[in-house]
């Protein structure tokens, strides 16, 4: 047991740090800080500038354009860059797809689009979810019928993150129709631009349009993008589901959070005296920064037992179901630390340069719609509903 | 002991129901389409509505506690963001403290014809009554103002708007303000409008050495604070009944959506853990019930008993709005964060309850400290 | 909507707390507010006490011997005496089976057993749960052949409460093999005097033993025992169930122990102070105090709904629910005021009469014990599982 | 960053765990009939668990935080009630402040022959460690101690207690206090002893003139804080690490009982409803384990470091405590409330962690002070 980090950690830390000091644009970064909407050529512009220290992807092997990272690297990648408020890498091209082909993809596969989710050529996203299917994603009715040497797809993706921005999708399309409703789902990479796709912005409950439909109308897809065997998608999409869920406890996040939510609590006043001396609002603090501190070293334990082959299990379930939570809760109170300037709804304060004051303090102005879309976090990525199930199935025998 | 409505509030209840579920568009409100509907607000007065929140004495017919519950459940029930609540709040401060040609304006405000707004708070005030900055000085007969008031619910389309002052004291001083009746447009009183998550508008609103003649200050200056707080504690029985009413409507969206969805071949509702969720959720908008009927009941008792049911039942309204809109959007999935799906506005609605008049954490507080004094 | 009480109403309550200030032995009232053990006669001298009044059965019709009371009175009856400190009325014959034999009894049943129970001659308990069922109550396995003018009964109950006490238990029984479990149960009265019972104490985890184990073997009961048709035993049970379940709110008992918290608080210290000046414990106890007001309401609303002949249904499971937990909260902030002194466990102190001192204030001997034993408001009854379950099933068709 | 244990740590944990499994009957603790065993004493000194709290110099062979962790986790999975908890507190405030004749006492502890307590809260303390009001003036070369000791665990039993005191200031004050070696029998010293909820005995002691020699003094007289807050931090690390243990063979008794027992036809783990629950159990003691890693990492921590620690750790595991306490005893039924079952004494002992070293709000309180600090 031992709670410390290694020189070369050590040493890693400082060298992010200093990168972050020194390449992270303050434009991006007060972006972040006051909940701004980020544009396509943010995130674009942050991907290259991690990219000329291979960081982008560190944890990929060398070979393909990585650090090769171990789990604690990571770690201290996702503490530091949060804690700098640096824009989040997007996941889909780096964390989810990148890893499957690896695993999965052709040689040729690999050679082809692993650079290019590096230099940026392609824009990523996924298509799982369907209308209809809910938390129970095998049951996809988008389908995939062989005619030569393409797919012809037909079907509708929901929840599909940042459509809007991709050129291109990988999706789950059912190519068999016998067996079990996990048989006969296949992994496809498709262009967006190809004719008869249509993408649809879904509005949510912040007012912005993260979130889109995307229809598939007799869209022909070469056989050469098919990731693995034909009906051999749901092996890969329980591989990825794996993957994704790395990091989902968002230490960094909710770290980042907890700092925002004191730093308001002292500007905020109550009876005269800062929101923060309150004891009941300080004891609401106090039990998240608790809670935080534990997640923090949950965390830690799994990433080590990663870093030694172990793979995640029932433990990263855990680790959403907390992580989660414990970032859902700190919205929540950010939101109350604001008190009446929680109410404004002012979109437009949100979008950076947009010559439009925010009502009240500027730190005000996204709280109320960061605690209603991150509901989200509870729902996506394997509910949390699903999450127990699976605690409940690989621990308890239920 | 008796809980059932009389027939006349039950008359008026189905009667609003009825409009209210014919005229509102959750969705439209959402998208942010309108702020609140010219027509629906005409019905209202018609229906004798607005009336409903104000005694025989002041022209009305109803203005008891339990009048007030009809009323905003309804409104609640429908998510409707017209203003009715600045009406009760400035309109009783009127009707209570008002000289005869200021009561004068009752009327028409009844009728429908005459929009009213409070502006009481103000920035860093947060949730404290009495914590007024605001200058009012005399000049000869009349009063200069000079301050900043925040989040004025309908200020941008208020015909008249009541203002709090303070004519002497301390910032966070009981004693030593004043309320005044301010006509929309008048010299002096900088005005910027905006939406409000959940529907309606709000306003900032900057006054600088705002003149006004001596007839509009409202009752006696120095002493509006009791006034105040009592119109405070109608409009906290008023937003929690709003806030049940809410409440009632996610848990019907709910329940519909858990019984016709289907997941894993059966239906969502199947499934014990939800179920039982389902079954927290209903006995927490019970005890939310109570807790309105607790408020509106004691509306009239002494101020000790008033207030201490304010802090109760705002706090307890104010836990059972989380845990409903938390469950309602979790037990939806993602459809419960898309605006198209009429939850949206109910839960961004509800939420809002906890950013006025106090949050739950604020009101607990409070109400130990009552509970000690 | 009017929450004042009737002058009717309000008369009784005077009369009613007259006759506790003249006739409430405080020998009996101080047990109670020291949470000591009540030992049989104490509770035989307080029902003859109530009984001079026809109060001990106040909610039986007048011909039985009762006073007729509506629910408001049950409901005041309930306030009164426990803000005295009066002992609670046992419900085994007051509250189930009388209500049982006035529906489903035959002339001379009622003529023979309804007075004897409100006179004290008979003492009874009920034969109910059985190893092995849990909630499932209908999988109860006693069997209760017919031979000649008798039943011979075999089995086991367990959980029976004080059943050491009692000179007779009601039981349901299987007299039936065929069909559904719910079908072939039958309620049956037996004498505890009966060659074949025998009685073992369970011992709780407070120390106490107020429940047993019953044994039959070969118990032979009168056929004029049967109260209803053969058979017709779950439709009693259920009926019995309703009834048990109006004033399972406790709401009398929650405010009590309220009082007892928020005095208890009051003398204990922290840094230098009185614990209840403690802005977080303070907040505790309004927590509470809070979600009390609202049941008292709730509880009201839904006697006076019965008064108005609209039986309880899924309110009362809601109340039952409600009401455990804020009792068992209540249990649970009491033990955590008494700090350090909630650790001695001097179960002879809990015994009046007893020459052992408690270990420090007195009012913290009985804490820890009440709040382990009260665990069990959650579990008897109908668990809150499965009040929880019929909720759901009547409200939303789950 | 390493979260495995050392080899000889294992090799500890293997052999406690085999060992008490064989050795502790919770039954048996749970109806009183044995307060502790001198027979598992002597097992645990002869396998070196005593040693394993004391550091090599003091003749120990550990003392470090995941030595205390790795002994009470095991100590709480098997309910064992032996007063190794009082030989941490009183012997490491030997070891760190005693004379080397005073020193000389720990082969003896280290061996299991001689047994300690730590007689420091008295009656109104609650968990102040400040607030300590019994007084010592000198007299002469030696001191004269009046004053009440309030549920001193093992003071019954004990050979030696060290007993604190004040030799100036006021009741509340942090500098003035003062610690001393008292031998069992010591003339002036009144002790009640009595079964403590759990396991254990505690005892109440009342000192009226009672004399002691100058060498009863430990370390210097006045400064004696820093010591005591240190050794409370130590206690809580070992008081958490047992709740742990509690806690894990709690979970697996519920877990056992929840697959074997069937009802309407199918095991009990097989109801989503209980199923989910015991996730959320599982998911909080993985919390209170990474809890109890932060605190025993950091005992030493600078001051304000390790007093967070111990503050958010004993929180936490307070109301994980309280959840898994709760939980278990509802999804057993009838039966987790009976003594007959081993669920009562882990349930009883795990309950008790909260009246001792301070519980879950206590700490809160503490810790938000301290941040703000």
């Amino acid at each position: 047991m031992d709670l410390s980090y290694s020189e070369k950690h050590e040493a890693f830390r400082k060298d992010l740090r200093t990168f972050l000091d020194e390449k992270l644009p303050k434009r991006l970064s007060d972006k972040v800080r006051l909940g701004q909407r980020l544009t396509k050529e943010d995130m674009e512009e942050w991907h290259a500038i991690l990219q000329t220290r291979n960081w982008l992807a560190g944890h990929w092997p060398e070979e393909y354009g990585g650090s090769g990272w171990d789990a604690v690297e990571r770690h201290i990648f996702e503490e530091e860059t949060t804690r700098a408020n640096a824009p989040r890498i997007l996941p889909f091209g780096i964390m989810m797809l990148g890893p499957v082909l690896m695993k999965f993809g052709s040689e040729d596969q690999k050679a082809h689009w692993l650079p290019r989710i590096l230099n940026g050529t392609d824009w990523w996203c996924q298509g799982y979810s369907e209308p209809g299917a809910g938390s129970d994603l095998a049951a996809l009715k988008t389908t995939a019928e062989r005619d030569g040497d393409h797919y012809v797809v037909n079907g509708q993706k929901t929840w599909t993150t940042l459509a809007q921005y991709a050129d291109h999708i990988f999706c789950l399309v059912r190519t068999g129709k016998d067996g079990k409703k996990q048989e006969g789902i296949s992994f496809l990479l498709i262009d967006m631009d190809d004719p008869g796709i249509e993408v649809r912005p879904i509005y949510l409950i912040d007012g912005g349009a993260e979130v889109n439909e995307v229809w598939f109308k007799d869209v022909r897809v070469p056989v050469e993008n098919l990731v693995g065997e034909e009906n051999q998608g749901w092996t890969i999409a329980k591989y990825l589901l794996t993957h994704e869920r790395t990091n989902i406890a968002g230490v960094g996040f909710a770290t980042q959070a907890l700092e925002n939510l004191k730093r308001i609590a002292g500007l905020e006043h109550q009876a005269g005296k800062p929101l923060i001396e309150d004891p009941l609002f300080a004891a609401e603090i106090a039990r998240l920064e608790i809670q935080l501190m534990a997640m923090a070293t949950t965390n830690l334990r799994v990433v080590s037992a990663a870093a030694e082959g172990n793979a995640p299990g029932a433990e990263s379930s855990m680790l959403k179901v907390k992580g989660t939570v414990i970032r859902q809760e700190l919205n929540d109170l950010t939101r109350r630390a604001c008190g009446p300037y929680a109410m404004p709804f002012v979109s437009e304060a949100l979008e950076a340069g947009s010559n439009v004051e925010p009502v009240g303090p500027d730190y005000a102005a996204p709280v109320s719609g960061k605690y209603f879309n991150n509901r989200k976090l509870s729902i996506y990525g394997g509910s949390n509903e699903v999450q127990k199930q699976i605690i409940a199935k690989m621990k308890l025998g239920a | 002991m008796d809980f059932t409505l009389t027939e006349e509030r039950q008359m008026l209840q189905d009667g609003l129901r009825r409009m209210l579920a014919d005229k509102v568009d959750p969705k439209a409100v959402a998208r942010g389409d309108t702020a609140w509907s010219t027509e629906t607000w005409e019905a209202l007065a018609e229906m004798g509505v607005i009336g409903a929140l104000f005694s025989e004495d002041d022209g009305g017919f109803g203005g008891a506690g339990f009048d007030l519950m009809v009323v905003f459940e309804e409104m609640g029930r429908a998510g409707a963001p017209e203003p009715l609540m600045e009406t009760l709040i400035a309109g009783g401060l009127i009707a209570e403290l008002g000289s005869d040609a200021q009561k004068a304006h009752l009327d028409a405000v009844i009728g429908g014809a005459v929009q009213l707004a409070f502006a009481h708070s103000e920035p860093g005030a947060r949730f404290d009554l009495e914590r007024v900055a605001t200058e009012a000085r005399q000049d000869g007969d009349g009063w200069i103002l000079t301050g900043r008031k925040s989040v004025v619910a309908n200020g941008g389309e208020a015909d008249y708007i009541v203002v709090s002052a303070r004519v002497s004291g301390n910032t966070g001083d009981r004693d030593g303000l004043a309320l005044f009746l301010v006509p929309k447009g008048t010299e002096g009183l900088d005005l910027r409008d905006y939406p409000l998550t959940g529907g309606g508008r709000g306003a900032e609103i900057a006054m600088e050495d705002m003149r006004l003649p001596a007839d509009a200050l409202l009752g006696e200056a120095g002493h509006a604070f009791p006034a105040i707080e009592r119109a405070n504690a109608r409009a906290v029985a008023a937003q929690t009944a709003e806030a049940l009413g809410l409440m009632e409507r996610i848990k019907d969206l709910t329940a519909d959506y858990l019984q016709q969805r289907t997941q894993f071949d059966k239906p969502l509702i199947k499934f014990q853990a939800l179920a039982f969720r389902m079954a927290d959720v209903l006995i927490e908008i019970e005890q939310a019930r109570s807790a309105v009927i607790n408020l509106c009941g004691h509306l009239d008792a002494d101020r000790e008993t008033r207030e201490l049911h304010v802090s109760a039942t705002k706090q307890l309204v104010g836990e059972t709005a989380k845990l409903v809109v938390e469950e309602s959007i979790q037990m939806h999935g993602g459809i419960g964060i898309t605006q198209e799906y009429d939850l949206a506005h109910f839960a961004r609605r509800l939420t809002m309850v906890e950013h006025r008049f106090g949050d739950a954490l604020f009101h607990l507080g409070r109400f130990s400290r009552l509970r000690m004094a």
